[in-house]
């Protein structure tokens, strides 16, 4: 299989450009109103390193890594899960006026 | 043969990459944000998922140790998922921002994590770069850890003093320093096999330093710092993505680092102050100096007169300040604002940047209160529309109306765009009392001969508000 | 030296995500005046070409791989001066006024 | 250990890609624009210095040719620099567009090389995924070249006819089929050892497609084309830099895929148009049949009489239109403007978004004449001024300001936003007679009450306007 994700050092850089890229020209344009939800919503997108600590658990070979491993999850889970929860809730309040009257 | 594992976990974390970023995409216009969110969770749930295929790619080493693991993981993350579902479904919409703050903390405890498992890892070879990146991720999620959970005590009230001693700044260098020696130790020294005592004093060190750097910092100034840890989580999960050879979280955290990198800047800008002014100054503690006593006398009015010209204006517009949040008169207010419109008043909000403690912290509130958005007006839209408003009135608002921004280049909010409350016919100002706001400057307005204070905390004021229209009603029918 | 560039599969697929993402984001606000600029601006960008041209023509082992790899790096390099040119021409044009005038 | 040119290689590509990234994004807004391309400049010049370090690595077997390869290599690149270079400064602003598209199709056409040089590596052992990468980049890159040759012919007045047949549509789809066809012989039988003379086939019946696909296209839709065949190039070079492992190459044609199929989108959109409308149907041939005759008449003026009105005026809007650029009448319009001006008039240029045939075209022909960038303004920026224009005059414009855009659901503008001319109080409408605009239809603006219309070649009116105005100046002093 060649389609294997193989990351050195140039590639690494490439990636790192383009996604910090992105991610700046996704935010330039948003109004001030929405930047508390987006602070929230980016919180919830770094929660992924959630996966990076399952790979940390899953690999452990001694106590003290199984420790760090499963606090890892731990946090990153909550990183995860309470990101999304508050930025849903926040995010629901920006309904524009005509949906809110025709909901009601 | 059948399909790989790893080819499953590598698909599926290319489309988490890309859900992401579309996620964010959707979520950075008001129309579309609300499913931004939920494209992003698809995101997160395929590659949670997906990681549990890990379990067929193990190292041998791990291979004894693997039923365990694989039970330890599916509780974490139940536990985290849980905990942490709940708590956000429960906090009030006001206390937010320190709930991010936590959550944001969590995260960068667990990019923290991945670093101390590969400083663990005895029996591998480490190569430089992934090492170096290791630290660094380390170190700014560790920070980010503990400076966020100081932020959440601040902002939820459980630590009110700022901690303020001479020469601190010298302390918190030093610490950072040291942290740094520790970290190029592990790095060129030990090359990645240093004993776990000096692994340990590296984070605990690293720990500290979130502690220090964030204790001086005023719990007003929170947001942006909360947004900054933000950002520093972010780039945290990108560098220990490299470790982990993990483009989801390479893209992931570098897009969030990156983001937050510009709306701290943002942030900042809309309270005309730098970042680093804010990490590094104590601001609003020297407020009250050096201002020249203002002239005239604050003149008072009933909240009932003034309920009742508004009543009888054509065009009236709201300005909101941190003094509703503190009141929670949000809901009073839309009540009282329908009032208006149901007797053919016009009637629009203006939503300074920087109203209240956090970036949208107004519009969040009137949100909450069912204020539709299109009565919801910026600074830059609605700043020519006071001169045609027959009353403007200032509820629990201070230095977003003070004109001594425009003039007085001496005030520390000077240059700051405030809104043009003093150019309509009629100002009124909702507040308790002589208390000043955020930057602890005089305000000017408050004199004016077109502004009449109505003291009173602004849910009560609300209310009297609300019965006098009412009752005037009454009267007429 | 570790910093080589390695692109398999996966890898390729996450830069050309990335380098499409960014791409539409920049263009998403473009004022219309600058339609034109910018697709002149753009056309010079993938002028780029010649470099991959340059290689092919530096790896050529036979007569025909080096008439074409000429006939490469000749269009390649049309691309790019003549892009650069024609925009740079172009956005000249767009000096706000203040600038005319004080430039007069 | 010296650093080693494949190092130098590889962080001039990264610096390359970064600089055009970023010289776009500075594209992207008026203030900027012009460092953009500079920006953009300094990372192609970069690229190109390295590429020649490729000289240090070449195979085992490129050794014995390695001078002459050199040598090739500085001709072509000195050839076609200069002959760009010189070309592309010595054209008119008017044939932009086929400069544009000719240098795209250069590109195209080096993708299509580079793919060639693929398939002719007999000695290389070929993958699958590069090989795929490299027949669709040389399909679209031959496309992009030949349908990029038309375009430029076409828009030159070289070629006139569009050639249109039944069936038409059908063999190119045939065509398209065959190509594909040759292609994925080359991919999946030959693996990227097919016989020259199949090579050859390929590449030749791709080209023929794009000439088949490009001449039926009317001239008036070129701008779209071109636009189109820049994102098809850009997505050749992107897909070529796969094959050659070249990041730089992978990124910098990807972004122009991206960007220049949005674009592409865009500029169809402000037409009222879908791209694959433009493509494949026979637009603007079958425009004027099924109208309604329009009542009235239209009503001569004297060119001096309206210059006039227009010295007295407080307010006027000028929209002009295709016709401007045909005569070439801006410079002249900007001497009566400035006339107006010095007068006290108030004067704006209203800008349709698809004025003229290209995106733009109005605001680089005024630009050219000198006309100040904050006299402009785009059509929803100024359609509410309308109604206090004291006059609107519409210069070479017609379908633009064409009231049945907003009425007649059978015309084929319905539904494009209009500018609002008569909304004014007087409209001039300068032509040269009774001809009808790109898309075809009549236009009753002409025949309204408060329309005027002022016939004349654009330039000959403008001298016209000029002069009235200034012998008006001369007599008053
Ligand atoms: N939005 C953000 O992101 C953010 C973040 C950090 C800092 N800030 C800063 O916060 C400030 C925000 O300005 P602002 O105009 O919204 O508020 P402000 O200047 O802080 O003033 C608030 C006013 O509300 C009054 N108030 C307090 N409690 C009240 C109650 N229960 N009922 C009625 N009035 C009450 C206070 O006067 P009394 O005591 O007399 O009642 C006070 O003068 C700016 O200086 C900004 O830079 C903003
Ligand atoms: N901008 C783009 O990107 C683009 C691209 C492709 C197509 N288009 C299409 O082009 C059209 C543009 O509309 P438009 O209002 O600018 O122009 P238009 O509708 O094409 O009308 C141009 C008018 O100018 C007159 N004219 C021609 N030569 C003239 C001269 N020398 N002096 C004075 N008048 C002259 C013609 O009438 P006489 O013959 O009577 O003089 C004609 O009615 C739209 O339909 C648009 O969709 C635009």
């Amino acid at each position: 299989m060649d389609l294997n994700t193989t990351l050195t050092g140039f590639v690494a850089l490439y990636i790192f450009m383009l996604a910090a890229f992105t991610g700046y020209e996704i935010i330039a344009r948003v109004p001030a109103i929405l930047h508390t939800p987006l602070m929230s919503g980016s919180n919830f997108v770094h929660g992924i390193v959630v996966v990076g600590a399952m790979f940390a658990l899953l690999n452990a070979t001694s106590t003290v890594e199984q420790v760090i491993g499963f606090v890892g999850v731990l946090l990153g889970a909550g990183n995860a899960a309470g990101g999304y929860v508050v930025t849903e809730r926040m995010l629901e309040m920006f309904k524009p006026s005509s949906k809110r009257e025709g909901g009601k | 043969m059948s399909v790989q594992p790893q080819f499953i976990i590598d698909a599926s974390y290319l489309s988490a990459a890309f859900l992401f970023i579309y996620g964010l995409k959707r979520m950075s216009s008001p129309v579309t944000a609300r499913s931004g969110i939920v494209v992003a969770g698809v995101g997160m749930l395929v590659a949670t998922l997906a990681s549990f295929l890990y379990y067929f790619g193990v190292s041998e080493a791990a291979e004894p140790h693997l039923g365990t693991n694989l039970v330890l993981a599916v509780v974490a993350l139940s536990l985290g998922t849980v905990w942490a579902w709940w708590s956000g479904k429960r906090v009030a919409m006001t206390a937010m921002p320190q709930m991010v703050a936590l959550y944001n903390g969590m995260g960068g405890g667990a990019a923290a994590a991945i670093a101390a498992v590969e400083f663990l890892r005895t029996d591998a070879v480490h190569e430089t770069v992934p090492l170096v990146l290791a630290v660094l991720g380390a170190v700014i999620g560790s920070i980010s850890l503990s400076g966020s959970l100081i932020a959440w005590a601040k902002l939820d009230g459980r630590i009110n003093k700022t901690w303020r001693y001479s020469g601190q700044q010298l302390i918190n260098g030093a610490l950072f320093v040291v942290t740094l020696a520790l970290g190029a130790y592990i790095v060129f020294v030990a090359h990645g096999h240093a004993p776990v005592g000096l692994v340990a004093a590296f984070f605990i060190a690293a720990l500290i330093f979130g502690v220090l750097m964030t204790m001086p910092i005023g719990g007003a100034d929170m947001p942006v710092v909360i947004s900054l840890y933000n950002a520093f989580t972010g780039l945290a999960v990108g560098f220990e993505g490299y470790v982990l050879q993990n483009p989801a979280l390479m893209i992931a955290g570098m897009v969030v680092g990156s983001a937050g990198t510009l709306l701290t800047l943002l942030m900042a800008k809309a309270m005309n102050r730098s970042v680093s002014n804010v990490i590094f100054s104590n601001f609003g503690a020297s407020g009250d100096e050096a201002q020249g006593e203002i002239k005239g006398s604050q003149k008072p009015a009933e909240a009932s007169d003034a309920a009742i010209q508004m009543r009888y204006a054509n065009k009236v517009i709201i300005a909101p300040g941190y003094g509703l949040a503190v009141a929670q008169a949000q809901h009073k207010l839309y009540e009282f604002v329908k009032l208006l419109v149901d007797a053919g008043v016009e009637v629009k909000f203006a939503i300074h940047p920087v109203a209240g403690r956090m970036p949208g912290h107004m519009n969040v509130l009137l949100a909450e209160a069912g204020v539709p958005y299109d009565m919801i007006f910026d600074l830059e839209d609605i700043n020519d529309e006071f001169k045609e408003a027959d009353v403007a009135i200032v509820i629990g608002a201070n230095d977003t109306v003070n004109p001594a921004a425009r003039t007085n280049k001496s005030s520390p909010i000077y240059g700051m765009p405030i809104l043009n409350v003093d150019q309509a016919k009629q100002v009124y100002v909702v507040k308790r009392g002589q208390g000043k706001g955020y930057s602890g400057v005089e305000n000017e307005l408050f004199f004016a001969d077109n502004t009449n204070m109505v003291y009173g905390d602004a849910q009560k004021v609300m209310v009297a508000m609300i019965q006098a229209v009412k009752s005037l009603e009454g009267g007429a029918h």
